[in-house]
């Protein structure tokens, strides 16, 4: 539905893409656990190998948790944007089909 | 227990809030200071308006009018909410003192000849005029960036509002308790030759939409109407017998002294602006520019109206206005158009 | 035979005085198009026949507003003057109830401020006289309402943290652009809308819920000025949602077509409205160290109660409907606070606020207040925050939260029924992603997506890097905040006062 | 499903103090079946169907003239509807 307006309402997103550059926002959520109590928001670069973010980022983030074992991400089941992924851990975030804004989900 | 502590006293950690420190070092702040300085938000809006292409909901560019810091501006009554309303309802219990006075000595009924057609003609019919002020003023109210502007403006048209609702009620004394005198005076302000400079002026504002222009032109007219309806009359009812005139009128004067403060001080500080003084004296050259001679018409009409029911010098009294107002705007550095 | 009198001797009565002194003062421009005059009120759809049927039951004048408003401004200001001599502050209940006053103090005179201007922008665009009357008196109580906070917590931040720095913490901070969000989007919208949103929705389906339990809550911590100032507050209160009724019902007078547009105002501000106030449940459960209510106690009287069983009912006659996603506010009363609360927790490190684990007595009250939800809080979250701080530590949430585009909360709300589960909504819409904590903040979204991919979300312009820098402590000194603005309240500075201030005491007594 | 207006609740939230007394015993005379709940610093009126606050009532408790708009000093919140305030009297009802 366009907004109603006294004139032509096109104003850009203020959360665009092409505003971060070579990078790109992602959320991280664990489901099922309500200690982080959203999923996280990054800014990582588009070309970030997957198991660079689950090695080099996830598995120390999350240890805010004192119940979390970061290993057990090795084993993680993931989805990206309510898909199954199988992730690519050589491959960049954009190569495993972690767009901008994407929502990036595991359970342990 | 632990009250006995309320003997001693403890230090405060800070004096006022940070804002104010940061404006006026670190002294206690007044009520006026905390409730008025940066009240309002100045960055980071989410929504473009769906009612402005070009403008932020609240914008600096609502008037050609511009202060480098739009808090170099503060009110010189110091008024905000609990005092004006205070101020106010003094002013009101003095007021309603005056016309129960008139009405229940029937004073109203009483004036003599000419005074009766001043009230009923041209007085009460500029109820219109004061609630047109009001919609001028509120433009402020809304469209001002910054919080004391909107504030005055505010207090403003509420004082306008309240000036056409006591004259209203000068309407029902004068109709006896009915409604009928201000029937009558809305046809006059509709159709009276007299009244139409004013009202054209008026309907004219509510068109411009630059707030700060429309200010000063208002506040223009308002220079030669009051002084002459609420003080130059009042002296001339005073000597013609129209003493419920002269009581009324006071009250109205009194008001205008107090509005002058802020709207001179607004003035001054809008064309003494370090940065934008220029481009602010171009503004308000163009709006005296265009409406000087549409205002002394306007109102030396109403004056001519007075001088045919009673030979007060009401002509002249605005030519005098007129020539010290084109004065008081010359020596602040605008250009007053010549032939009036 | 005398002849009667012409004239009927009656003089006018109340309503006619009214009528005299407010609608009759209008007249139709001749000189100037009258649709140049109100620009505003016609590209919403809004069809308007007739403005003279727009009435004001209170029938307010300006000299009898002068007069009350003096009066309850004079009893006012005579308790403020007088519990900062007495040095109040040292009777209330603990230094921890502050923390609900400073959320307060940065997140609503500023949109009480904003309510004043945009009544004015109704007090000069409304077509009839009657409406602009009855905005202008609101426009002056809703400035009212913003010194009269500001000057009631004023003595507060003489004392205490967290307080002195609203003016800059309301536009930049995380937390506060959720009201900042909702009041812009009314007063970026049109006239009818904003009437809708504040006047009606705002005002007279939720306010109460804002107002009346918290200010109970004042009175029941000792914190009498806060009372005061709200019960007078309120007392205004009743007037703007006597003009939000009066507001819907002219316009569902006014024309059949408007009914549409109404409701859907309605669905969109109700939703709007009631994720803002979910803050006041957090507020309410967990920042009071006693409380009158539970936010579900509190919800059930003040809205289900009055709202649907009773206004609904009579709206019902116009064809309005209760508002969309209705039942889903209903389904949250239970976990509602919970969430909120632990939401502040965690990211009070970046905050201008203190909170702390519940302690036992707190956790009592809330055992019987939620006996179905409050456990499995407690073993999920609490327990674990309890064990991270007998370690010596502090949870606090090392990054960034998902927030809502719409209502601009951190994504911590959860699927209806599953109280673990946090609820994710997604929309695409002209290539981009876009994130909901709801169904009903992804409604809204759907509506006006151009609005409100505007958002100004404050995670995203962290990212951005618009917010000082990258790091927490280059965004905290963007945002203004001290040391004992925010983070832990067990041994902050205001806690450290406190103690020492009753301290001191209890060695002299 | 309507539920008739007279069968649904109004009320009115009032200031607990002594200035308000006479007050809520003037509402308390002249409305039967008044249902009275007291929380810190308020009482809470409600009714089915109406409230009515008579000026006569209220004037006659408190020894002294009382111009109904000062109910405007007295009340925190009400729900409902003015159905009519005038000179003697404010009616609090739903009207459909």
């Amino acid at each position: 539905m366009a907004v109603k307006a006294m004139y032509d309402y096109t104003w850009p997103s203020r959360s665009a893409a092409e505003l971060y550059g070579d990078d790109q926002l992602v959320h991280v959520w664990w489901r099922g656990n309500p200690y982080f109590v959203s999923a996280q928001t990054f800014r990582f670069p588009k070309a970030m190998p997957f198991g660079a973010l689950v090695n080099d980022v996830l598995k120390g983030f999350f240890t805010a948790d004192p119940d979390f074992v970061p290993e057990s991400l090795d084993t993680a089941a993931w989805k990206v944007d309510h898909e199954d992924l199988v992730p690519d851990l050589e491959a960049s975030l954009e190569a495993n089909g972690v767009g901008h804004k994407s929502l990036l989900e595991f359970s342990l | 227990m632990q009250f006995e502590l309320r003997t001693q006293v403890i230090e405060p950690k800070r004096k006022t809030f940070t804002n104010l420190v940061e404006r006026y070092g670190d002294r206690p702040a007044s009520r006026y200071e905390e409730g008025s300085i940066d009240i309002q938000c100045v960055e980071n809006f989410h929504y473009k308006p769906l009612y402005s292409a070009d403008k932020d909901h609240f914008d600096p560019d609502y008037t050609a009018f511009t202060l480098t810091d739009p808090y170099s501006f503060t009110d010189p009554r110091q008024l905000y909410y609990a005092p004006y309303v205070q101020s106010r309802a003094a002013m009101g219990e003095a007021f309603a003192k005056s016309i129960d006075y008139v009405e229940s000595r029937g004073l109203m009924q009483k004036l003599p000849g000419g005074w009766d057609g001043i009230v009923g003609e041209i007085l009460i019919p500029l109820r219109h005029w004061e609630a047109g002020a009001e919609l001028v003023h509120i433009e402020g109210s809304r469209w001002a960036w910054g919080t004391t502007i909107d504030q005055c403006c505010t207090f403003a048209a509420f004082d306008r509002i309240g000036n056409a609702q006591s004259i209203s009620r000068i309407g029902i004394v004068y109709g006896e308790g009915h409604d009928g005198a201000l029937a009558e005076a809305k046809e006059r302000w509709m159709g009276d030759a007299a009244l139409q400079g004013l009202r054209r002026l008026i309907e004219e504002l509510l068109v411009e939409h630059d707030y700060g222009k429309a200010l000063i032109a208002l506040d223009l007219a308002d220079q030669l109407l009051y002084p002459l309806m609420y003080s130059h009359l009042d002296e001339a009812a005073l000597t013609g017998g129209a003493g419920a005139y002269s009581l009324l009128a006071q009250h109205y004067a009194n008001w205008f002294s107090d509005q002058r403060r802020w709207v001179d001080a607004l003035v001054a500080a809008w064309l003494g602006d370090p940065t934008h003084g220029e481009a602010n004296k171009d503004a308000a050259n163009e709006v005296v520019g265009r409406r000087w001679n549409q205002i002394v018409e306007a109102v030396s009409d109403l004056a001519a109206a007075v001088d045919a029911r009673v030979d007060a010098g009401a002509v002249a009294n605005v030519e005098a206005s007129a020539a010290a107002l084109a004065e008081r705007l010359t020596a602040a550095g605008l250009t007053v158009p010549g032939g009036k | 035979m005398t002849v009667p009198a012409q004239k009927p001797a009656r003089k006018l009565s109340m309503k006619q005085r009214y009528t005299a002194l407010t609608h009759d003062l209008d007249w139709t421009p001749t000189y100037v198009k009258e649709e140049e005059v109100f620009p505003f009120t016609t590209f919403e759809g809004i069809k308007v026949h007739d403005w003279s049927k727009w009435d004001d039951p209170f029938r307010l004048t300006v000299e009898a507003y002068n007069k009350y408003q003096a009066e309850k401004d004079r009893r006012l200001y005579a308790v403020l003057d007088g519990f900062a001599q007495s040095q109040g502050q040292l009777g209330l209940t603990e230094a921890r109830y502050m923390n609900a006053m400073k959320i307060f103090l940065q997140g609503i005179p500023v949109h009480e401020y904003n309510a004043h201007r945009n009544f004015s922008y109704l007090a000069r665009y409304a077509n009839g006289p009657g409406a602009r009357f009855a905005a202008l008196c609101q426009s002056l109580d809703e400035l009212r309402h913003a010194q009269t906070e500001i000057h009631t917590l004023s003595h507060y931040n003489k004392y205490f943290d967290g307080m002195h720095d609203w003016h800059k913490w309301t536009d930049r901070v995380w937390y506060l652009s959720v009201p900042k969000s909702f009041f812009e989007d009314a007063q970026t919208a049109g006239p009818f809308e904003w009437l809708i949103a504040i006047g009606f929705s705002f005002e007279y389906l939720l306010t109460n819920l804002l107002f009346v339990p918290f200010m109970s809550g004042a009175a029941f911590n000792g914190d009498l000025p806060t009372m005061t100032f709200g019960f007078s507050a309120q007392s205004d209160e009743s007037r703007h949602m006597t003009l939000g009724l009066e507001a819907i019902k002219f316009m569902l007078e006014q024309d059949e077509d408007n009914l549409p547009i109404v409701q859907d105002w309605l669905d969109k501000w109700f939703w709007r409205g009631y994720r803002l106030i979910s803050l006041v449940a957090g507020m309410m459960d967990y920042m009071l160290p006693k409380r009158v209510m539970s936010w579900k106690e509190a919800f059930e009287l003040y809205f289900e109660e009055q709202m649907l069983n009773g206004l609904f009912k009579d709206l019902e006659y116009y064809g309005i409907r209760p508002p969309r996603h209705v039942d889903w506010a209903i389904g949250e009363k239970e976990i509602l606070s919970h969430q909120v609360y632990w939401i502040l927790y965690q990211y009070s490190h970046a905050a201008a606020f203190t909170t702390t684990i519940p302690n036992a007595e707190d956790q009592e009250w809330l055992e019987k207040a939620y006996p179905e939800t409050w456990p499995i809080y407690k073993q999920v979250v609490w327990d674990k925050a309890q064990r991270v701080m007998d370690a010596g530590g502090r949870y606090f949430n090392p990054g960034l939260p998902q927030l809502c585009t719409v209502c601009q909360i951190p994504m911590g709300f959860t699927e209806p029924g599953d109280p673990l589960t946090q609820c994710q909504r997604q929309t695409v819409y002209e290539g981009e992603r876009y994130d909901f904590c709801s169904d009903g903040c992804q409604w809204i979204f759907e509506r006006e997506p151009t609005k409100y991919r505007q958002s100004w979300l404050p995670v995203h312009q962290i990212f951005q890097g618009n917010c000082g820098g990258p790091t927490l402590p280059d965004v905290a000194a963007w945002y203004g905040l001290q040391p004992g603005d925010g983070a832990e309240y067990l041994g902050s500075p205001d806690h450290q006062a406190w103690l020492e201030w009753h301290g001191q005491t209890t060695k002299e007594a | 499903m309507s539920v008739a207006a007279e069968s649904r609740p109004v009320g009115v939230d009032i200031q607990e103090n002594e200035e308000n007394r006479a007050l809520v015993e003037a509402i308390e005379a002249d409305n039967d079946d008044l249902t009275i709940r007291h929380m810190p610093g308020m009482i809470r009126l409600t009714k089915n169907g109406q409230l009515v606050i008579n000026q006569a009532s209220v004037e006659a408790r408190l020894g002294r003239p009382w111009e109904t708009h000062e109910f405007q000093l007295a009340i925190i919140t009400y729900f409902g509807e003015f159905v009519e305030w005038d000179d003697d009297q404010i009616i609090i009802a739903w009207k459909h």
